[in-house]
């Protein structure tokens, strides 16, 4: 059965069964959950298992990349999913190729998933795009910086699939903290007057910056959902059988049109907010070591070795595409060129638009002149 | 080309440009509060809702960001939504999405993405209503990269500004000014129409007019009565706010060398500021006096009682005008 | 015992317990509610009684002078709270002289029982002016069109009384409408993690001019405050006895420091939206007749009468004050004066400010010119 | 007047100012996110929270409409709320709140409620930033009767300016130009300043050149270089949006005949535009050549490796003076 919660202290509140739906314990024991049937077998999933360790694993690496790469100036800035890669990977894997996801700019671990290359993702982070990937090819919006905007278009984006008459369907990530944004709340406002096939994925991972949790709310996010009327479940975020298994089904209840569902993945930012960020003020003693311990890669490789999903050598050989991604980020993102000035007129519409005509010539004269 | 006219009022003709839009274009979806059954409050969607069912006509929950926001994933899904704003003053809640969303996503994705959406916006006063109901807000909306503006001020170029505007793939802010709603005019369905640039409405070699939305009437009254005078007003009709055309008016202020610049909005950097600090830069050496606004003051909307005074009236234009013709 | 709910179907959803709070039956009976001991006696309370009663008549009669006064032109627009009295005049009695309502532009019935006097309340709907009392004096905002803003000022006020060490509390009123607005969400947001000392009274009239309930939630609305950790209770909003109570017990709540509380009156705008409104294009058949038949004001009457707390003599009486004050009404409304042109460059700020100032001066020769 | 000066980085006088506020005034209170432990993302309010307290530096949700509307609460019950926007790309959310509530509310009353809220927002480019935090909105705000706009140019007007906007009964939107925020600068805290009017930081006789918050110091950096070649450049620095005090650079353009404003805002319905359209209105016949502006190009902002290019430069500013001295 579940092991009781490792939430820190300060969470407070939980109600009654709000316990956090967990299947996979730290020491790496499948368990069991009434709620929820056992999702994935050792023997008979190992694939799958063993895809969603290898992502993980290389989503970590691309964190660690492009945190080394904003220290040696490369990359402007980098915001860290350490810790978080479970709830995003179980979640992702969970999904169709048909279906799509509204990332936040934490999602990278997502993004990953998704087929999004991350030489392409730290353009985005090295000044030289604000996109950098193709929304349609992937599934996967564009980060998005403006807290809580992208739940709006996930839910708008929900409603034109119900009138494409398609069962697929989204998921719309965001923060503890984005989740005070009155657009949040507009999103579960129009996604449950129109059941639109939308699940709603907040990863709680205790921060939002500075401001703990409780800044945002006294009761556990999870409560949230019955005010419009839409089923929430609460995970832990470290589990990636839990994550996986419950996006799921939260996933195709969508698809059946009972509208959307809520799912609160209770997880930690194990790294600052961003590189420009110094967690060390206001981070309490102990908090990270606590969850380091229920670090979400390190169950997992339990699981695997212990249920023999994968053996050394499989880990060796992981090891060795994880060193041969850095490897090619690095090379990538060192050997980028800054793109010709000009181009950054390229894009603004669609369609001709003469004000934007006329500044870029003038634009083209002063750069060819020196004066710009 | 050139087909049967049909008298209309401007509600009328926007009616009816939905109507072909949505006839002809099955993504064209249209959202707001109030459009369904109510057809809205000012009636543009009558009738929709019943003929195209409520999953293209619908009546929205109250929160404009949503609408916005929704708008932005439908467009994203390759719908065509055009949505509805209930009055100029209840934009504010969905600016964020507006500034931040609608008008940079295009970038944002490297031309990846388009987002075909129109946000029609009722506008300015002149009908004495209460607070937030007559405002002029079309400037931050042309400081905004990324979004076009159209302004209508007449029942046919509403037809067909809208049409245009929802065939654009670009997002276009749609200012329908809500004095004239009611103003009946021909409507040349089959008429071919550049929106994008501005158009002499009426020519004069005396001083040029500028003009846009609802101002447009006032301009044209103000210069007939400045004729009787013997005055010849060329008055322009900007119709499109972002671009901003102002070639016609180049042209016309180099012939004419004196300018007046109307609109109901704030003064202080409104449109007419922009007008003039371009016309001044392009047309220095043929002015023969300064480009002079007729413009709001430096106050909230008041109160409708006071509105007559408050707005560019004809005989403000008309003592504008003498003023700059005499320097 | 409370009677079953008489909401039409469509507002469905109601969960076990949801049943609105009643203690005065449309047959003008007194009925307990195991929540709410009696709050008030027939006899030792009919000062209060009658004062409500009056109140309410009164506010009606300013509703019906206006509507007429729109009819013939002195006001350019006029909101009818026509049926919404018991919700208003109930929770506003429950209000000391020191705490604060912030109203939207339907709390006429607040605003009468908050002593404002309608004239300058009209002055709003005539167009000279866009307020019209002083806030502080009657501990009564302005009213607020822009859906959902006061809430937010309601919050940050009560954020003031807790710095001042004060027991003072707020109501914050607004629509079924409104609350789909984020600005509401967040209040709430604000509200419970500051544990302001706030009461939310949102009086669920069943329409957001045409669109219906069901347009902004598909549960009942109270359920909205325990996801923000609130508690809430569903009145019935025609009942004026279980407006005032379960109100004065909300704000002694909130003054304890408790946190804020939700309450939902149901109620039925019996009128049009505004005087520009035509609600045959949306009203169901019946709706409106079922809903006469749960009037606040006669419910009331009944009981006065059977309780003996009021005979005849005083009826009559009440039916003079409120010929008279319909009397005065007409007078100032209609022989009011434009307010001079000039003075609308009076108070745009507190302090000089150039910018208006020359345009004051610019416009003061245009009037006097005729231009303007 | 004029006291003990120390030397400092705008960050520092900007908190020394809040403290100063805080200390004389206990109805001063400070509301934001991160600013309680973290002391925020730009360390402004460093300490503060410690020295005064959670209640009176709040670290609030993550909301920027509810950061605002609970201000305009505090304010109504006496209390003077200085905010704080994370950055200029996180102040529409709360847009509607500043337009029709911050900006209005005084108007709406009569002149019985005053409303002094400070809205403190970090503003402008040049920091090689992500998206949405290098932008300049400020035209949208000046646009809005009912606000003051104040910007400082360093450490020292930031202290002033700040303390003004804290005392003023108005609402004031107060931007801080965040490349600037490092700059060091000697603070004379005892120095009389009048906040609403502008200065001139620099004379000269042959151009005049108006800009304010962080292109005051390129333009000072400029026009170093132009004497150099032998123009001698007035600089001034507006200070004030809102109030715009034009005064300064109406009698210095009388002298010079030739005028370029800067800034990194959009140019089209920028401020610039209305500085442009004000003195051609009132230096028609002492103007020898166009005003001419040095703005941000029709386009949102660029990813940060463009922003070299995107930005006023000094020899942006250097190559426009140099054409427009040769008109
Ligand atoms: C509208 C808006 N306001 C403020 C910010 C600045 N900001 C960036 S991330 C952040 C905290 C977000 O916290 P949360 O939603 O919990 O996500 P996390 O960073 O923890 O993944 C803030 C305040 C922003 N990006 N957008
Ligand atoms: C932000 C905003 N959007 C739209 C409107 C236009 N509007 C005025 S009242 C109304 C309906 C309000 O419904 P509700 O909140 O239920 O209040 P009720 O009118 O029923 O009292 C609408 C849409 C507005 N005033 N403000
Ligand atoms: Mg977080
Ligand atoms: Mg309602």
């Amino acid at each position: 059965m579940t092991q009781g919660s490792h939430m820190r202290d300060s969470l407070g509140g939980f109600l009654p069964g709000d316990e956090p739906i967990r299947l996979l314990a730290p020491d790496g024991t499948a368990t069991d959950h009434p709620l929820v049937p056992q999702p994935v077998d050792p023997i008979d999933d190992a694939d799958l298992l063993r895809a969603m360790y290898r992502d993980m694993v290389l989503a970590r690496r691309v964190d660690t990349e492009a945190t080394a790469l904003q220290r040696t100036g490369e990359l402007g800035l980098w915001s860290s999913c350490l810790g978080q890669e479970a709830a995003q990977i179980g979640s992702a894997h969970a999904m169709r190729a048909t279906d799509f996801a509204f990332p936040t700019y934490r999602e990278s671990a997502v993004a990953w998933a998704r087929g999004v290359d991350p030489v392409g993702l730290l353009g985005l982070y090295r000044g030289t795009t604000h996109g950098g990937w193709d929304p349609v090819e992937h599934g996967f919006g564009l980060f998005t910086i403006v807290l809580g905007s992208q739940v709006l278009h996930a839910v708008g984006y929900a409603m034109g699939i119900q009138r494409d008459g398609s069962d697929d369907a989204v998921i719309a990530y965001y923060g503890d903290g984005a989740g005070s944004e009155g657009d949040v709340h507009e999103a579960m406002v129009f996604a449950t007057v129109e059941a639109a096939p939308v699940v709603f994925f907040c990863q709680n991972n205790g921060w939002a910056i500075s401001e703990p949790i409780e800044r945002q709310t006294r009761v556990p996010f999870a409560q949230r959902a019955a005010g419009y009327g839409m089923p929430a479940v609460r995970i832990d975020g470290n589990d990636v059988l839990a994550s996986l298994a419950v996006t799921r089904w939260a996933l195709e209840r969508v698809r059946t049109g009972s509208g959307p569902v809520f799912i609160e993945a209770i997880t930690y930012r194990m790294g600052a907010h961003t590189t420009s960020d110094d967690p060390t003020r206001y981070r309490p003693a102990g908090e990270l070591e606590h969850w380091a311990g229920l670090d979400p890669i390190d169950r997992m490789e339990r699981y695997l070795r212990s249920t023999g999903a994968a053996d050394d050598a499989w880990f060796a050989e992981l090891e060795a595409q994880a060193d041969a991604l850095g490897e090619r980020i690095r090379a990538h993102v060192r050997g980028a060129q800054d793109p010709d000035p000009i181009e950054m007129f390229d894009h603004v519409y669609a369609e001709p638009h003469a004000d934007v005509q006329r500044d870029r010539t003038r634009w083209e004269s002063m750069i060819s002149g020196g004066a710009a | 080309m050139s087909g049967v006219t049909t008298e209309m009022t401007m509600v009328a003709a926007l009616n009816a440009a939905l109507r072909r839009a949505m006839d002809e274009d099955p993504k064209v979806v249209l959202l707001g509060e109030d459009i369904g059954t109510l057809g809205g409050v000012f009636r543009v969607t009558d009738g929709l809702a019943k003929d195209f069912g409520d999953s293209r006509v619908v009546g929205t929950p109250l929160a404009e960001a949503g609408i916005v926001g929704t708008a932005v994933g439908l467009a994203m899904r390759g719908y065509r939504p055009v949505v509805e704003i209930q009055f100029d003053g209840f934009v504010y809640p969905a600016f964020d999405q507006i500034v931040t969303q609608v008008a940079k996503h295009h970038y944002r994705s490297g031309g990846r993405t388009t987002l075909p959406i129109v946000i029609r916006i009722p506008y300015g006063g002149g009908i004495g209503a209460v607070e937030h109901h007559s405002e002029s807000p079309e400037a931050y909306f042309v400081h905004t990269p990324g979004l076009r503006t159209l302004t209508p001020a007449d029942a046919d170029e509403a037809y067909h500004l809208l049409r245009a505007a929802i065939a654009c793939d670009d997002p276009v802010v749609f200012f329908e000014p809500k004095r004239r709603y009611w103003d009946r005019g021909e409507v040349d369905t089959a008429r071919a129409v550049d929106p994008w640039t501005s158009r002499v409405v009426r020519e004069g070699g005396d001083i040029t007019l500028v003009a846009y939305g609802p101002m447009v009437r006032t301009c044209r009254e103000a210069a007939d009565a400045l004729a009787d005078q013997g005055v010849q007003a060329e008055v322009i009709d900007l119709r499109s706010l972002s671009p901003l055309d102002l070639d016609p008016v180049i042209a016309s202020v180099q012939r004419t060398g004196r300018c007046v610049v109307v609109h109901e909005a704030v003064e202080i950097a409104g449109l007419g500021a922009e007008i003039a600090a371009q016309v001044q830069q392009q047309c220095f050496f043929h002015l023969e006096a300064p480009v002079t606004r007729v413009a709001g003051a430096y106050l909230p909307y008041p109160p409708s009682r006071f509105e007559k005074h408050y707005l560019p009236s004809i005989d403000r234009v008309i003592a504008t005008v003498n003023q700059v013709m005499s320097l």
